[in-house]
């Protein structure tokens, strides 16, 4: 099914699939509805064959040859670089290359806390909606340096509770480090007013962009945070790649993270002195290959245009969400008005095990994520071990969430029993006669 | 659908209406275990009276396949010497890992088989079994 | 030119060269003698296909899934650290993979460190021989935990100097990380000799293996080292792909290294508890697709037998030293025993800074490095600011090494007048003659 | 090889026997920068006097590129208003960076025009002549 009611009509997800060479994989026996790009995206043809192209006209070690291929593996590096933050908007100067978003993260919390910027005295703010690469990183630093860790409530639909939040930006916080769209729930975080109210304070905000950057135009200039991390996987870019954009009067005043080749200036054993940005914070061999499979990605998002993957996937979560809502038998997360969920949406079906779920999806073909999506203390304000999650990209169409409907529909037959259990007789029959 | 592999109906029929489920009283051996891939827990606990796991019961929660396991594995050893319930939980796991055709004796057992098609969810079967056995031959190379 | 003449008869390098896509890229259009896989070596075309494979059939985030192409990525991953684990001969638990070996060298300085495995009170040794990337980690773990740090020293021919070793051996040192073989010098250290004499005093043993690797056979369980970490991208794998192995109980013991999903069992705000090994360590969506190239690189080192590359790199080094000491106005750095020198070898032409060296070699087609080569202290020790290293590999022909005895006769012509001044006439006279 | 583009005659003989090197003595400016894919360091001193470089000499090691250029930068700088010293370094620039023509003027500059077509050294040819351009760029700002 196409989208071409849509007011983007020149979006035709049917042409976009044909660039996925997995959504076309002719190996398979059964038939793939992939739901879960919040995890991973899938890789188009054209971020592949950068990669390649990479392999096959350019590869070597970047920024110390004199040579030829050195040459070209450099200047695919750093025009890979001026891309993406073209892509974002940012400073070239403060955009460093990292695995992915947890990578990210963990630069930021030990490159301020080693310089002295996190204290016994100080307080990191984040808040309940965190996934684990927001908090763990955190943690590790205050082993070593002290200092507290506070967290925003939610209030019961996941939303943040913005009271609180006012509170906890004051003395004697040093920094803010955010969830700009949850992985679990969907919805968005008020980021700017957040971030007005920290800057007020005298606060740095750190933005875990993961889940934002796959579904909307994110741009540094306008957000005005203090240090941004992103995955480049979940952006239909390789596995491998992720980006930590920094502002680069605060990068170049913070420690380096990993220490090795290329991030140094003068090494000796007594005293090291570092690179200019952004050669500081990479350290050792960079993985070219990813960053320019990434700078392709971007490429791909802009020649798609935001505008329409918007449009796209806003049809596919009403269309998504008309699905749950209707089954008697499913509890949706988040707020009830499914306007503010977006990319992904959270459910269970009650009385059953998230992980049966998902094996009953799998096996009409259906893919989609079930657990804890590595956000315990989400999980356990909104009182469920397990959630299911379906996600959604450029790539996906009503039919995949058909396909989803109907394998609901299966684990409903399959676990029968369990649910009526659990559900209204009234609302039971209406789900048996659908 | 072909016929269930995985849900079979004796599988379901555990997992809502578990077999000794909550906790012996005056237990001489308890035990416990995470699954790491789900965070799902189950505690068992038995009496060994005359070398023979005299009574057993399970608790904890998870999904379906591991509460049916748990189930099953308690239906099966119960009343057995301890060193073929130990048996016993081998062969479940070979069943599971190496893929070993089930033994004509072990009844229900035999109806998680079909787990072997779901790599994800060989955990889930075996974690109560994983428990059971690690037990059994710490408490066996503690008399050798 | 092939080395039919060595006595694995079957190790024919022109059909090799085949395996290389960039090596007969057609859109060249001047030869290219690639004489720098010391710094990354170009990649097999079953390397590169592996994973393409992965991102055509298997793509998917691991560990986490409970769909098919979730099964298919978290096993492709966990067979790759089989591989690469048989390939080491060592126990896959303690298998962990990271990007380089700058990462990994930095997983175990932090992993120590912040344990409280490195306090005021110890030391840490190193070596002059020693790459930043085992210098820099170091040091900035000494910023916050200010243990003491040591290098042995080296004699004037750049070997280590075994008699301070042994003194430095001895407490207040809690580890020893070294080199396995120098990236400037090709020297291999006395590794086994190092590790007993330190496992005696109850020393731990970190190795940088990334110039080994590509060269020998290692074997974790006859090295008995405690920790080891290479580079994949330097072993005809991926950019991205590295490891850093370490002996399960120390790995078990230690602090985690980057935090975030995957590595963690429990999470609170308050507490945090972490996954078994090898989850432990890798925080984060992995970069699947360079494990399962790297993986690939094992197998195709493996069809070609570390026995013929040795044997074949051999000849191709004897060939090289033979054309560089015939040279006038050439200094070869390390020791006078030639056949000490592998896989790589530093020199300049005297009186010639080293970057006009690299030019003229890359006007030939020749890919040299120059450069201090993230080695400043050994710099020192040599007594210049830069060195040319040209480097061998499985692909590398004789008529790649006298491309580069063309180049040096180019730059001796460029530059004779300089090299007049710095080389005695009669040699001066030979060169211009030959 | 065609006709050197880069390491043509008059290069190599202001590498291998610089015009002004050393330090002027009593300079009213020095300057210093280093190269950081190499290490090497450059250091510039002149006399301003009457708004006119009257001296200029530099000293520090590098490779052929850098060494030529320094030399050539003092030869064609020294005498100049400190207004048209500026113009020829960011001439000189624009001719590296930009791949813009050089002018008739610029005599031995121009015959750095070769490195344009070797990435990894341009940094080598900018060298002194950025040190130049920012010390005399700050120069003209402190005096809006
Ligand atoms: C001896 C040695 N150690 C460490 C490294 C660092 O490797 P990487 O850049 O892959 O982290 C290198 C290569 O650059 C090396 O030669
Ligand atoms: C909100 C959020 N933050 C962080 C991450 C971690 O991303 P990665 O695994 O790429 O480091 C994810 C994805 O898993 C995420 O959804
Ligand atoms: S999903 Fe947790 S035990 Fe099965
Ligand atoms: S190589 Fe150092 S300035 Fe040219």
């Amino acid at each position: 099914m196409t989208t071409s009611a849509h007011p983007l009509a020149h979006f035709d997800v049917q042409e976009i699939r044909k660039d996925f060479p997995i959504l076309n994989d002719g190996t398979r026996t059964r038939p793939l509805s992939y739901l879960d790009s919040a995890a991973t995206s899938q890789k188009p043809a054209v971020v592949l064959n950068a990669m390649h192209d990479y392999y096959v006209h350019a590869n070597a070690n970047v920024h110390r040859g004199v040579h030829e291929l050195g040459d070209a593996a450099t200047s695919r590096f750093e025009h890979a670089r001026h891309r993406v933050a073209r892509f974002l908007n940012a400073d070239p100067r403060g955009l460093i290359f990292v695995r992915n978003t947890t990578e990210a993260l963990n630069l930021v919390a030990t490159g301020i806390a080693r310089q002295g910027g996190l204290m016994a005295s100080d307080r990191v703010v984040l808040s309940v909606l965190e996934h684990h690469s927001n908090i763990v990183p955190w943690q590790l630093e205050r082993s070593t340096h002290g200092f507290a860790i506070a967290a925003i409530p939610l209030h019961p639909d996941g939303t943040l509770d913005m009271d609180e939040a006012r509170k906890l930006l004051a003395p004697p916080t040093k920094l803010l480090s955010i969830t700009y769209q949850s992985n679990v729930l969907g919805t968005v975080t008020p980021l700017k007013e957040l971030i007005a109210m920290a800057h007020e304070a005298g606060i740095l905000v750190a933005v875990d962009g993961a889940q934002r950057v796959p579904h909307a135009r994110v741009d540094m200039k306008d957000l005005n945070c203090d240090f941004f991390a992103m995955s480049g996987h979940k952006v239909y870019g390789p596995m491998g790649s992720g980006i930590l954009w920094g502002k680069p009067e605060l990068l170049s005043s913070m420690s380096p993270f990993l220490g090795g080749g290329s991030m140094i200036d003068t090494v000796t054993f007594e005293r090291t002195t570092w690179a200019e940005l952004p050669q500081k914070f990479e350290a050792g061999t960079p993985d070219v290959a990813a960053a320019v499979g990434l700078a392709a990605a971007c490429d791909y998002i802009d020649s798609l245009t935001y505008e329409a993957i918007e449009a796209h996937e806003k049809d596919l979560m009403q269309h998504l969400l008309h699905m749950l809502d209707s089954l008697p038998y499913i509890d949706v997360y988040g707020p009830n008005d499914r306007e503010r969920i977006v990319g992904a949406v959270s459910f269970n079906v009650r009385g059953v095990h998230a992980h049966d779920v998902g094996t009953i999806c799998d096996r009409h073909g259906v893919a989609i994520r079930v657990g804890h999506h590595c956000c315990q203390p989400l999980m356990r304000h909104l009182g469920v071990p397990a959630t299911a999650r379906a996600s959604v990209a450029a790539y996906v169409t009503h039919d995949d969430i058909d396909s989803l409907g109907e394998a609901l529909a299966d684990v409903a037959s399959i676990f029968g029993q369990v649910i009526t259990q659990h559900t209204s007789p009234a609302s039971q029959m209406e789900h048996r006669h659908a | 659908m072909p016929e269930d592999d995985l849900y079979r109906e004796i599988i379901l029929e555990h997992a809502s209406h578990p077999h000794h489920h909550g906790t012996v009283t005056s237990a001489t051996h308890t035990t416990e275990g995470r699954n790491p891939v789900c965070g799902d827990e189950i505690a068992l606990s038995w009496n060994e009276k005359d070398g023979k796991v005299s009574d057993i019961a399970f608790d904890g929660t998870g999904c379906s396949i591991s509460q049916a396991a748990a189930s099953i594995l308690c239906d099966s050893v119960i009343g057995l010497p301890t060193s073929q319930a130990l048996a016993c939980a081998r062969s479940f796991r070979a069943m599971l890992v190496e893929g070993t055709a089930p033994e004509d004796d072990m009844s229900d057992m035999a109806a998680l088989q079909g787990v072997q098609a779901y790599p994800a969810r060989v955990k889930c079967a075996l974690l109560a079994w994983n428990l059971l056995a690690e037990s059994l031959e710490a408490e066996e190379q503690s008399h050798d």
